[in-house]
């Protein structure tokens, strides 16, 4: 400890004596701030990104329409927050870990998931990776390195932190980056998580998308410090605020930090101020705790608008290949959401598969009860009573495709 | 009397609870200003001002860290816990600390005006995250009392005593029949006694146990029992701890035959308790084992929620098998 | 063989793991340099170095999230809670995360090679945060394993398979015989099944069952027992989550009695689900109600801790009842 | 929240751009260091918390010498901290209430727990007001505004907040100080405890003792930053770090520190640089885990030393004083451990009552059974035997003196 100066009178500190400045690049007209430096970027990688934003913005604005028709139980968007979650991705190495909270879709389309994938995991059908076991919006990809979304809060932050220290003793130069809402980062197991990746020197990013909300509960009910960042602080830790709809700050940003992670085994804290510009959830209507003001304001500041408008003056994109995409785009997700909510559901031996490597006797010999009451009671259980000979049903191989 | 659904009935003792005696305080995750993602805490942050109705930050182990001292203090505070799913995070401020702080003061510190709410249970599409009912995580600690209401009526005098009991209480609401059960529910202020299960229905041959939105479950199996002429007693545990032992097993030493339903995992689960004191009690009077109709040993799944929930078919079944054992 | 005590035969397995398998990690407070407050990881920073086995940071649910992630990852780490009393702040991420990791991912992902090693129990004057036996808790969670052995022979082996087998297993260490209990354990490296309980001595009149710590008591029980001529049949469970029905039923069919015993409070206690399982089972082969001998529904005490425990004494006189009932 | 600075260039910050210092008034040799100022405090309260440093010392060394006899299961010393404690508790209205670790037993003896008192508890007789159920050193007094101790570490920050925030409400004015290791810090309690105090404004004083130590972890295998202090940055919270061993320092800055929590509704954290010169506990060595030479550098740091320099200085103590006040304490110490372990324990009943407010028929069931089996093996349970009769040997109320 480096305790340092006496002082002999009772000075106390409340955090006034610092402030975290916000680190931007592009403003809303898609140019750069004055003193701002381009982050190398190249054209293909920026298309990819761009690319990666409209497709996510598409996918959220065609599901959550299906969930309104009642094709779909349950929605979340990422509507805002495209330029913060894919920026991120796209300054990572795509075999380096991400773990999510729920609402980075982005970071997979990005990655490589297909509307395809995107639909199994949403209709939890039989070509679910997930085995329809989960709640729409919990995907995972084996293959494209994104942990299996888990619902309770904050717990991927301290497992983010355990990966990485795996990939630290592994060798392999990977990382690990956890995505959370600031409402998450309450949690002791935030806390936990950060604490014990800077005394272990673990090679891991956490970032913040602070977008103002959780649930209804405004930042302002949730901290009372200046957002989440000086937390870091608390641990020695490198931490930096990024403005959350600048592509260029984000990814700048991002890629310092991997280097700090990578090259000298720190974590690193991102803070990047966005804002969640859509309801919480397909459950959510938030006209009960804010204003249209208020979003109004934040829709002027769209991500996806401003870099836009950056790839537009770069002569990298133009509104013809927009309209072109955004109509390709459509028309996939919508024939692709048909083919998947008309396929089977999982077989009924996956009510009992996975709770441990192997299924145990006990839980067989449920699996053999309920098999009998089924073909008792076909008409109640038809999802069930279409499965109870898994030759007939099952697709066999469905169920590899992500995990290699 | 007015007819009200169970998130009403919730609301409406709270507010009686809340009008009558200052100390009373909600707070929990958007609980305040929007009165939580169910509605259960509407307007209260209005009429009692924010001191008294808020929201807290996302934290599930500090909500009820404080309480526990809000408690302590001789506050009465009743705490939401968004979702029972989510309450584990608080696991340690529960059964380590609520549960066992006047044991370990000698009664000289208490926090028996604590009341935890939270949704519990299965059947809305909300996978293993949305779905669980720990009751039974929690019945294994002295010190806890544990209450689950089945329908509007029961909702408001259960939860008006849980607030007023001089002891901690896990106040678990059967979310789905939050709107889809509704019911006649008097203005005034009532309570119903903690501790004692309720016969909802008298009969001769089979005793049927169960509690919260189970109980919707158990009627309709009888239904289907009383149609093959089999005579069902229903009891309602409704306090799961500590729980009506003498009820349950008199009613048994009539029928001699028990059906005990949850939709928790069978092992490790309530009925497995219930199973084990009776047969004790009863020993001589059981024409046939105890039943256990329970969700399966697995997470609780989503695409087939269905077939992993303990139905009517299934405790329907379990009847006839005590019957023609 | 050599002689070793418990800890030194878990210090031994540990060692032989990591020895093996340098994805192997032990870490949890205390347990680097200093080797644990038990000194169960005695010796092994020594070998393995600090990013094998380090310290942590004061906070259970820091590290079983950071297990959980190195097990994700591929690494095998094996997490010490200093005591189970301890392990509460750590259950949501144990009960909603290690239990369901491989579930949820449809087994893209997984911990399956996470080991929790915590001391549990009583008999040591350590009142109610140093005496808990929580395996009842965990024991309601699909998805998880629970191991418990009674003596260095036994600890030595199962610890070596939970640490290699591919499912989480919690591993609760009687500390009441850390030091108490020796025996002979083989150098070498070998593994006992799990999910396979034990008889461990043959009988005919009354079967006892129990785990850990409790077999000694079982053991004391049972010279008594047959001193008046009563032959007891006695099985070490061994692994409590998934547990082995069968052996504990095919004794019951043969003895017709069953006592079952642990140290936690009755309610909600394991024993509750062994007894309710077994009448299903055995319903007709049963001469006398499953009876259990467990702790008070009371936190654990201290003075009074001798009162408290079911001793020697209480089981002997459960398996009586039972044999004279 | 008041974001605020732009910068075009992504700098990150690591908490260097600023240290906290340590508040010092009172030097070793027992006068104040240049430019330090003398807190108010007069001879006849200095003389109160210097009696109660003293008491602290000798019964800690009595008792654990007690404990290395055999005569006492456990123990537990604050040795090395009783200025941390008392001069904080000697700042603070009587009436506050505090809530304690396990090692701030000089709070209980500044405030007037007698010997007595403690000697009961230690040995769990029938006159102990938490009647035998924990360990030793979990003391509690309703009297005098103190928690009841509980093993599970931070799990009283969190409570403190709540208490704290029934305080406030109750508007008498009064405040909570909840002490704790730098090692419990670790835990998501404490996380938790901080953000929701600066959330909802609580009047709430944490008081963080960093003795260097958690059991055998030094503090920099706790934490990578500079102490527990910068956390309080991340809640926008008012923090000061003291000397812990420096009476005049912790008294002053934790009188500040109340009026900030009291007149302000603010919470503030107070970070306390002391050692823990003996053992973690009774069961602890420490030679295993750290040098002679680090211990006999803080062991001329010694609290009590310095001020005892002090008050000679002013007069108001002399070594007579000293040698008599220290045999008194060792006599008193001695008689009343010998009266408290041969009081009886606390009656058979005591184990089912206060489980709940009133015994439950389940408990009650219990206890008659447990009665019934006592009877017949009487000699089995010598403590229970004696009391299977409460009216013969429980003395009526007893167990109601602490509580008023
Ligand atoms: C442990 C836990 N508590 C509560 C919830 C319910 N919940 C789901 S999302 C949410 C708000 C999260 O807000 P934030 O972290 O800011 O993320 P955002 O939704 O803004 O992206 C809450 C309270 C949960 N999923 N897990
Ligand atoms: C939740 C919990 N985990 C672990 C322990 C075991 N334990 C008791 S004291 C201690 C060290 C505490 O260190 P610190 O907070 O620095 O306090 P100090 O002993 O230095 O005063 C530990 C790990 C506990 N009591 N509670
Ligand atoms: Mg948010
Ligand atoms: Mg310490």
């Amino acid at each position: 400890m480096s305790t340092t100066r006496d002082i002999h009178v009772p000075e106390f500190l409340a955090g006034d004596e610092f402030s975290i400045p916000t680190y931007r690049v592009l403003n809303q007209e898609g140019t750069l701030y004055e003193g701002a430096e381009e982050p190398p970027l190249e054209r293909e990688l920026a298309r990819r990104i761009y690319q990666a934003m409209i497709t996510t913005r598409v996918l959220d604005e065609r599901m959550m329409a299906a969930q309104r028709q009642g094709r779909l139980s349950f929605y979340m968007q990422c509507t805002g927050e495209e330029a913060a979650v894919i920026g991120a991705s796209a300054a990572l190495d795509d075999a380096d870990m991400i773990m999510a909270q729920y609402r980075e879709q982005g970071a997979l389309v990005y990655r490589g998931f297909t509307i395809d994938e995107f639909m199994n995991q949403l209709f939890g059908n039989e070509l679910d990776y997930g085995k329809g076991r989960q709640m729409p919006i919990h995907y995972g990809s084996r293959k494209l390195h994104y942990m299996t979304i888990s619902s309770p809060l904050a717990t991927q932050i301290p497992q983010a932190t355990g990966y990485a220290y795996g990939q630290k003793l592994a060798g392999d130069g990977l990382c690990t980056t956890v995505f959370f809402g600031e409402g998450a980062a309450s949690e002791g197991d935030f806390h936990a998580a950060l604490n014990m990746a800077a005394v272990h020197e673990v090679p891991v990013i956490f970032f913040c998308r602070n977008n103002g909300y959780a649930i209804s509960t405004p930042a302002i009910e949730q901290f009372a410090a200046d957002g989440v960042a000086p937390r870091a602080f608390g641990y020695r830790m490198h931490v930096i605020r990024v403005d959350g709809n600048d592509i260029l700050a984000v990814y700048r940003a991002t890629q310092e930090a991997r280097r700090i992670a990578v090259e000298h085994n720190k974590p690193v804290l991102i803070e990047a101020m966005t804002y969640r510009l859509a309801a919480h959830s397909s459950s959510d209507d938030p006209s009960g705790y804010r204003s249209r003001k208020e979003e109004e304001a934040w829709r002027e500041k769209d991500p996806i608008l401003r870099m836009k408008r950056w790839m537009i003056d770069k002569g990298w994109w133009d509104e013809e290949e927009e309209k072109t995409l955004q109509e390709q785009l459509r028309r996939e997700v919508l024939e692709t959401l048909k083919q998947a909510e008309k396929r089977p559901p999982p077989p009924l031996d996956s009510l009992v598969t996975d709770v441990y490597a192997e299924v145990t006797p006990g839980l067989q010999h449920q699996l053999d009860a309920l098999k009998a009451h089924i073909r008792r009671y076909p008409d109640a259980y038809p999802k069930g009573a279409r499965s109870l000979d898994p030759e007939v049903s099952r697709t066999d191989d469905a169920n590899d495709k992500g995990e290699s | 009397m007015p007819t009200m659904n169970m998130l009403q009935a919730i609301n409406n003792a709270l507010d009686i609870a809340m009008a009558e005696d200052e100390r009373v305080l909600c707070f929990g995750e958007d609980v305040g200003g929007f009165g939580g993602v169910f509605r259960a805490t509407s307007h209260l942050q209005e009429r009692y001002g924010k001191t008294r109705c808020f929201n807290t930050p996302l934290v599930e182990q500090g909500i009820i860290g404080f309480a526990n001292g809000l408690a302590a203090q001789g506050s009465v505070p009743v705490a939401e816990i968004q979702f029972a799913d989510y309450i584990f995070p608080a696991f340690d401020q529960i059964v380590n600390e609520t549960a066992k702080f006047r044991y370990r003061s000698g009664d000289l510190f208490n926090v028996g005006g604590l009341t935890i709410r939270a949704p519990y249970g299965g059947g809305i599409s909300g996978g293993h995250y949305h779905s669980q009912s720990p009751e039974a995580y929690f019945a294994h600690t002295p010190g806890l009392k544990i209450v689950v209401p089945r329908n509007p009526y029961e909702a408001k005098g259960l939860l008006l005593a849980a607030i007023r009991e001089p002891d901690p209480v896990l106040f678990f609401e059967p979310k789905r029949l939050y709107r889809a059960s509704t019911g006649e529910v008097p203005e005034e202020d009532y309570q119903l006694p903690l501790g004692e299960a309720e016969v909802t229905k008298e009969g001769t041959d089979v005793t049927l146990v169960g509690w919260g939105a189970q109980m919707e479950v158990i009627d309709k199996a009888v239904e289907l029992a009383e149609k093959e002429g089999i005579s069902c007693e229903v009891i309602d545990l409704r306090t799961i701890l500590p729980w009506d032992e003498d009820t349950v097993a008199e009613s048994v030493l009539k029928t001699g035959r028990l059906v005990v339903t949850h939709e928790a995992p069978r092992t490790g689960g309530f009925a497995g308790e219930i199973a084990a004191a009776i047969q004790d009690r009863c020993f001589l009077y059981l024409e046939s084992p105890i039943m256990r109709v329970t969700g399966l040993d697995t997470p609780f799944p989503l695409t087939l929620e269905k077939e992993y929930l303990p139905d009517h078919l299934k405790v329907f079944e379990a009847v006839r098998a005590s019957v023609n054992y």
